[in-house]
């Protein structure tokens, strides 16, 4: 259990731009911290500034109270897995996963029970002795994961440790590094493309853009109130619609898009802007008109179809942009389909058009089982 | 692969492999021929004869030679693989001042023709009071700057992430070294160790210099004692002390050639 | 070991010091044998008879021991000397080659041979005069000699026969030389032929009575300057020359082997050889072999051969009771029949002439003539400055200026200007010498 | 104080590597570096016989060695030989190698024969080779008279014998060239191939576009190592030639070997062995210069 | 555009046992043919027997109409994308993506504008003349894929093309990979972990475990008709709740789980078997019960909660399995709360229990817009 601080960090490579700058962050001991970012964004270059593989070009890094900026990786106490592995081709699947182990000079029977119980941890069982070579992508991502688990130490990080590893056992593998990380208390900070790992393993996340912070927070805050549409669009998939909206106040409607009208709650016109301003809203929102409820109904052409099993996706254009729309359950609809679409003004996120931030959160959609009618 | 270019390469190996060992087996076929079948130019004896072969051992105290020479041959190469592994890991996975100017400082001691330094050092071993000891035949040769320089190419090819896996995994430089650095390597160490007992095995001009009695005396002198200056040679001996100096080391070339070919199939990074 | 210093300059008679400390391991106790060791550069045959006469001497007598080594040729065997010579460290005995003679008289690491002479009265007139004189500087004898050797003329009789020529009548001169090599020529075989080597430039020089350099063959003093570019070394290349443009002249290099192995599958009829590879070459050939003196100018009265190969060199600096013992082995080797065996074995002369009346070579004499012929050449020798060869510490490097000479003339370079060439390498060579001579 | 405490903290690696290059260091000292300096410092003098400082005479040795026609035949003949030996021996050894890379039935049987010249002495190679161009006994020119061609006199002729100890001389090396080869071919990641392969890149177009790029550091460390080894042969001339005939293969090495062996001219044996390191040193920073660039580590 | 036909096909390493085994499928001319199943169950192997990587043990391999077992795979004509990329070192991006093309001898201007055409659609423009070394994870996939599609071979092998790129980005490829295929007529084999991706991208997905074909099928079919409770569970996130289930004549009644009871309604009873069964339900037909339908509602304590933004998974103890329910929206459920939930015999999928056959489909639950009334 130990702080990590990050405080005024930046890293150049070969003193160009920075591909990361400025990045101000303290994750708690035992604190599983989740990463997020699109591609080339800096995640891995974060972890491995903290794992002391690379020079921090600029700013403070502390691991528990100390300074850690020049300190060598094997004084950091820490494991990692890495992105690409980077396991030992000359040692056998077991001895990977002990290596760290024997550096520690752990008693030989010991790490033996340990690599067994990860191993069947992770159903490398049968695999043990075999080269890192002979195992399949999925196989040696496990191994990785496997040496990173049985290091035990108090930071963890981890670079997108299940990419390779299909759904069913990157569930089982989310719910167990959460269970080992929750029982030891580790410090993870966790880097992940996958929408659900962000959403359920984090306590805090943190979604990195070209090198600079976000939003920093809760999950579900981050889904429910995005900082700005980038992060609106980054997390939540399908990601949140968005489009250009201005407030005619003739009408006190939203014309969104230039092609759909909203009217809006009059104790909600005061907090609007009188310039244009971004306005978004999350696909899953846009829920299919019933008979009873044909208000903010209005009615759109599909241009895409997606069923996904347990919910479809379609997509429809709004003005310049393209939506999607998320209902659950399994829909036929053919492409050129007109489909009745209704959203709520209270499902909205606006946003500042110049600065990006958010102006209006949605209500809060929560549906709470005790204190409400049970209701979709 | 196609048949056809199977055989195609079948074929190219086979020629060009007899090239390249047909004056060993040239040699081999005249150590079993007598004096006049040389001279009139033969290739295969007409009989086999081993008189060349007992000529050889009853003349000189071979067995004994050629124990010596294992013994400083397997000195070098320990010691060179120790010395130039040392040296190369710290070229490789150590940032330091003047480090390319050190590297080549070594390069340099190559280009340094070795009669140009043989003098000197001969005072030196007999300062050291080395004279006829196996210390003086081997520990000159610990440092090779070619060793040096081959196994820095080769530590130059492993991926960093294993050093930085190994970081994390908190291997101190040393473990470091020693658990994964050498073990990814074994092809190189493996061709760096043949080089070294090879070319130790092979020495001989050191060997007579500072060697005054059979004591630790090497195989390739009893192969210059073989041949004489003004008295006709005879050929079908020296060619029989030559098969016998190099099967020894044709041998370990193939056992090497084994190891090597283990090592490699394990080996390959990433 | 830092008593090295102490050690060479303390006076030898220092008995019990230079004992406990002068030969390390075996440390001589009163009745032990006092052990030294005999560096020599034979290879081959001749080691193997080295080493059975050395067991000879053990078995002999049980107050000295000696330890024959070989130490790689003579040049490597002299460079090794140079890092232990003068000190406790040197052999006893070192065989040394015979043009490194003036270089060993000059480097103070030995002790002339006259001296062990003078004290024990040894009778030198038993050996073979003109071997001693080679080894003579000022009336001293400074080594023993051991292996000697002279050039002769090996010729194919067989070939002779087909030729028309007489077998049993060598030609003897230059043009007779000249005339047979014509007459000899084939598609196969050349006429004659001649080792890329100065020794043998150096006697065909000698026999006409030339001088190699000035002050007396660098017998009165220090030479300056080469004289072998002179008409008899010039009569010599003209002699090459002719028969070199004439195609009757094999080239067969530098190396000893070539040489006797174009002989002995008849691409040549005659050549020069070393006395001691006559046995080899009877033995290899599949024909009849003559054996002949050394040709000479036609002007000029046949003077006879210098003597070729080695001698051994007492060490200065080591234990008297070693020189002493050196000294006693020396004798032993000088012995005919010691010296009978060495003869027979290698086909080196026998220092002490009473050798060839031992019966073992009598019976080898009669079985192969040729042999006589060696013995013959050198006894009918001239005793003169010429036959007493040359003394100049620079004399290898002035051998190798003569065979680039001989090889520029074979490719049909001017005698003259060659020689030229040669002598003056060796004459910058003896300066710098002479110049850098403590 | 925390500045050089910082110091001290950066020179840590410094420190370290320090202690992994001692062992070679101090042989390195005792055995090269001192006798190079002694080397140098003899270049300036006329030695005795014995090999001790005489006379200091400058740079007289220097002048009167690049005046010397004798010596610039050999550098001459040394440039030559490199050139003949060196590349011939890298393409030879390379297609050796290309050939026992593939993974057929029985390769290992060919790749200890490629590799077996490795294994004999120079000593005893030079003795089978000396053999094999004997004009009269040797191989080569009964194989010339079988087939009725004009006989050579591979080590007599001047116009030949540089030839014969350059091929003598490829063959002594190139198991040693071809080993160091196929240990870097094999090195090259497999993925790399699979990949190309399912471009559809033929043979040829692999072996350029990705065999010789990731063979690059082996064939840069082959190629310095072969021209400074070429620079110094000297064994092979020793009992072939011994530098003759007419000078023709009187390599530096062997020439500094006569002066200081045969000569006892340590003076100018030492001034040559200083022009020497001199030429290999410029070859060497030049290979290091204009070929570590091509060089493509991982 | 060209069949890829295997018959009988199987492979062993090392004459050990078969990793994969029997495999005899037709992939058409221009379809777009998915492969999954668990990490290691052979995917990445049967893709590089196709491509000529790895001899085929048995069996016979045709591409186009051609017998294609020992052709060497410069001859096959098609291009691939590698788990691990598989990228030359030594080239820059650039040279990387145009190395086939090169191979091919396109001219080189065309080659750069190919390049820079692929690479402005990867996002990879910027990085063209880096080295893979300076790249991120996900940029090294983009180079890879990038090299695959500027080939436009017939044939396309694509092994998790997409595991390391965030959603977003992901998504994008989704429809740009799938857009170019249709485009070119390119027959594409595509490995993928991802349910998405499976569920969208494939005219048809193969499901492979321990190296047999487990079901082949379209990507809906194959998530409504399970053909056995391994592919049940396999496809759809989170997975099929499975349990053990007899049915008691006497009550018509189904036990499921010696824990729950449901009633059968007639016509089915004959359908079932009179031995245990094992029975199936998806998480999302699981639902919230409304007051008005009280009708097969149960109550279960919930052991679990994941709230993953626009929908909550909840767990909870069905006799000895671990159940999910998954509703959409976010719920405000607590661990140890007690929530009714409805299931329906319609929605139950029953397997036999020895074999694991599929008896009993679900019923189709699509939502035809047209036809019925739009309803959740
Ligand atoms: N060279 C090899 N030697 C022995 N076994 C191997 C070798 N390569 C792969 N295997 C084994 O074959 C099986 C199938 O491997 P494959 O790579 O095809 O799996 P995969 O389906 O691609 O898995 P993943 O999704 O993890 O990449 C694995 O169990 C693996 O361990
Ligand atoms: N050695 C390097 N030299 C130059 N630039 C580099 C180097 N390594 C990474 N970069 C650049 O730095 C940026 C951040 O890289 P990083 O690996 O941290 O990305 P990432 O967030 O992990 O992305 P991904 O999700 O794709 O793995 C990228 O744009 C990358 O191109
Ligand atoms: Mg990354
Ligand atoms: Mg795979």
């Amino acid at each position: 259990m130990k702080r990590v601080e990050l405080i005024d960090v930046s890293k150049s490579y070969d003193k160009q731009v920075d591909v990361i700058s400025n990045i101000n962050v303290t994750i708690e001991p035992g604190e599983f911290f989740v990463l997020v970012g699109p591609s080339g964004c800096g995640k891995s270059t974060m972890l491995r500034m903290i794992a002391g593989l690379e020079e921090i070009t600029g700013g403070t890094l502390k691991i528990g109270e100390k300074v850690a900026n020049n300190l060598s990786p094997d004084k950091r106490d820490l494991s990692m897995v890495f992105q690409n592995y980077a396991l030992y081709p000359h040692l056998s699947v077991q001895q990977n996963i002990t290596f760290g182990l024997d550096v520690k000079r752990m008693k030989k029977e010991e790490q033996r029970k340990k690599a067994v119980e990860v191993a069947e941890m992770l159903g490398l069982t049968e695999y043990l002795d075999r080269k890192p070579r002979e195992l399949s992508g999925g196989q040696r991502q496990r191994v990785a994961l496997a040496r990173a688990i049985v290091s035990e130490t108090p930071i963890c990080l981890m670079d997108e440790p299940l990419s390779n590893l299909d759904a069913k056992l990157r569930a089982h593998m989310r719910s167990e590094i959460r269970r080992i990380q929750r029982n030891l208390g580790i410090t993870m900070i966790y880097v992940t493309h996958d929408q659900v790992e962000a959403m359920t393993m984090g306590d805090r996340i943190m979604i990195l853009h070209e090198g600079k912070i976000q939003q920093i927070g809760k999950p579900i805050d981050i889904y429910n109130y995005p900082a700005n549409p980038f992060v609106a669009t980054f997390i939540g998939s399908p990601p949140m619609n968005l489009a250009k909206a201005e407030f005619d106040p003739k009408t006190s409607e939203l014309v969104i898009g230039n092609a759909l009208r909203l009217s809006v709650p009059k104790d909600e016109i005061g907090k609007l802007p009188r310039t244009s301003m971004t306005v978004g809203v999350r696909p899953e929102n846009l829920h299919p008109a019933t008979p009873e409820n044909q208000e903010d109904v209005f009615h759109v052409e599909v241009t895409n179809v997606e069923i996904l099993g347990n919910e479809t996706v379609f997509s429809f254009k709004l003005g310049e942009e393209e939506w999607m729309a998320k209902w659950s359950g399994q829909w036929h609809i053919d492409i050129g389909d007109r489909m009745p679409v209704r959203m709520e003004f209270e499902a909205l996120s606006i946003f500042d058009e110049q600065s990006g931030e958010l102006i209006k959160k949605t209500i809060d959609y929560g549906n709470y089982v005790k204190q409400q009618e049970v209701s979709p | 692969m196609g048949l056809a270019s199977k055989i195609w390469i079948y074929f190219l190996l086979i020629v060009t492999s007899a090239f390249v060992f047909f004056p060993v087996l040239y040699a081999f076929m005249i150590s079993f021929m007598t004096g006049p079948e040389i001279i009139q130019g033969k290739f295969f004896p007409e009989s086999i004869s081993f008189e060349n072969y007992t000529k050889v051992f009853s003349r000189l105290p071979l067995l004994n030679y050629l124990l010596n020479s294992f013994i400083v041959s397997v000195s070098v190469m320990l010691g060179q693989l120790v010395v130039c592994s040392l040296a190369a890991y710290a070229f490789v996975f150590f940032k330091f001042k003047g480090r390319d100017f050190i590297f080549f400082l070594f390069i340099s001691t190559m280009m340094i023709p070795w009669e140009a330094t043989m003098i000197p050092n001969v005072f030196t071993i007999r300062k050291l009071d080395w004279f006829n000891t196996y210390q003086g035949l081997t520990l000159p040769f610990f440092a090779l700057a070619f060793g040096t320089f081959l196994l820095r190419q080769h530590f130059l090819t492993i991926p960093k992430e294993l050093h930085e896996a190994s970081q994390i995994a908190g291997l101190s430089r040393f473990r470091f070294f020693w658990r994964v650095v050498l073990p990814v390597s074994k092809t190189s160490l493996v061709t760096l160790g043949a080089y070294g007992f090879l070319t130790t095995w092979n020495m001989y001009l050191w060997p007579l210099l500072i060697t005054t009695n059979k004591s630790v005396r090497t195989v390739q002198i009893g192969l210059k004692q073989l041949q004489s200056q003004e008295i006709a040679t005879e050929w079908g001996v020296v060619m029989a002390g030559v098969i016998v100096v190099i099967i020894p080391t044709l041998l370990l070339l193939f056992i090497g050639q084994k190891q090597l070919q283990k090592g490699l199939s394990q080996g390959a990074l990433k | 070991t830092n008593s090295d210093s102490k050690e060479t300059e303390k006076p030898a008679t220092d008995n019990t010091s230079s004992e406990s400390e002068g030969t390390k391991e075996e440390g001589t106790a009163p009745g032990e044998k006092v052990t030294i060791e005999f560096w020599h550069a034979m290879s081959g045959t001749g080691q193997e008879s080295i080493d059975a006469i050395v067991k000879g001497f053990n078995e002999s007598q049980d107050k000295y021991e000696v330890k024959a080594e070989f130490q790689g040729s003579y040049e490597e065997s002299l460079t090794k000397l140079r890092g232990v010579g003068g000190t406790k460290d040197a052999p006893a005995i070192t065989q040394v080659f015979e043009v490194g003679t003036k270089y060993m008289i000059d480097s103070g690491y030995i002790e002339p041979m006259q001296k062990f002479i003078d004290e024990d009265n040894y009778d030198l007139s038993q050996l073979e005069g003109n071997i001693l004189n080679y080894y003579r500087v000022d009336g001293d004898l400074y080594s023993m000699p051991f292996n000697s050797s002279t050039p002769v003329m090996i010729y194919n009789k067989d070939a002779f026969k087909a030729a028309g020529l007489d077998p049993e009548k060598a030609p003897e001169t230059f043009s007779e030389v000249i005339d047979a090599a014509a007459k000899l020529k084939t598609d196969e075989m050349y006429g004659f032929s001649m080792l890329t080597y100065g020794w043998f430039f150096e006697q065909l020089v000698a026999t006409q009575g030339g001088l190699y350099v000035n002050e007396d063959n660098g017998r009165s003093g220090d030479a300056t300057e080469a004289l072998f570019n002179g008409p008899e070394g010039l009569n010599v290349f003209r002699f090459l020359d002719t028969m070199n443009k004439a195609g009757t002249f094999g080239n067969f290099g530098t190396n000893w082997d070539d040489i006797r192995s174009a002989f002995a599958t008849g691409k040549v009829a005659m050549y020069m050889d070393s006395s001691a590879g006559v046995a080899g070459a009877i033995k290899n050939a599949p024909f009849e072999v003559g054996v002949a003196y050394i040709p000479h100018a036609d002007e000029v009265q046949r003077n006879g051969v210098v003597i070729g190969g080695a001698s051994l060199w007492m060490s200065k600096g080591i234990a008297e009771e070693e020189q002493k013992a050196a000294w006693e082995f020396m004798k032993y080797l000088t012995t005919p029949e010691v010296q009978a065996k060495w003869h027979l074995d290698t086909g080196y002369f026998a220092i002490n002439p009473a050798a060839y009346e031992e019966q073992n070579v009598k019976d080898k004499w009669a079985e192969f003539p040729q042999f006589k012929v060696t013995v013959d050449q050198l006894q009918d020798t001239i005793p003169g400055l010429a036959t007493q060869g040359a003394l100049i510490s620079v004399f290898p490097e002035s051998r190798q200026q003569i065979v680039t000479a001989l090889e520029e003339l074979y490719q049909g370079k001017d005698p003259q200007e060659v020689l030229d060439k040669a002598a003056e390498g060796t004459n910058r060579a003896m300066e710098i010498a002479n110049k850098t001579k403590k | 104080m925390t500045r050089i405490s910082t110091m001290w903290r950066k020179s840590v690696d410094g420190r370290t590597a320090a202690l992994y290059l001692l062992p070679s260091i101090i042989l390195f000292s005792i055995f090269v570096f001192y006798p190079m300096f002694r080397t140098i410092y003899l270049s300036f003098f006329l030695t005795d016989q014995t090999g001790n400082a005489a006379i200091m005479v400058g740079i007289e040795n220097f002048q009167y060695l690049l005046g010397s026609s004798e010596f610039q035949n050999s550098m001459k003949a040394t440039g030559l030989f490199v050139l003949y030996t060196v590349p011939i021996t890298i393409v030879l050894a390379l297609f050796f190698a290309l050939l026992a890379n593939e993974k057929l039935k029985g390769i290992g049987f060919f790749r200890t024969m490629y590799s077996s010249t490795m294994g004999i002495s120079v000593a005893a190679s030079s003795v089978i080779w000396l053999f094999m161009f004997n004009p009269s006994i040797g191989m080569f020119n009964r194989l010339l008279s079988v087939f009725n061609f004009p006989q050579i006199q591979w080590l007599l002729d001047p116009e030949w014998a540089l030839l014969s100890v350059s091929i003598s001389t490829i063959w002594m090396n190139i198991g040693f060239s071809f080993l160091i080869l196929l240990g870097g071919l094999q090195n090259i990641d497999e993925h790399l191939y699979e990949s190309s392969r399912i471009d559809g890149a033929g043979y040829f177009y692999r072996l350029r576009r990705i065999t010789l790029p990731m063979l690059s550091p082996t064939l840069f460390f082959i190629i310095t190592i072969s021209l400074i080894n070429a620079f110094q042969t000297f064994g092979q001339i020793d009992i072939l030639t011994k530098g003759g005939p007419s000078q023709s293969t009187n390599l530096i090495v062997y020439s500094i070997y006569r002066e200081a062996f045969i000569n006892y001219q340590f003076g100018t044996a030492s001034a040559q062995a200083v022009i020497l390191f001199l030429i290999i040193l410029v070859v060497t920073i030049l290979q290091f210069k204009l070929g570590e660039r091509k060089v493509h580590y991982q």
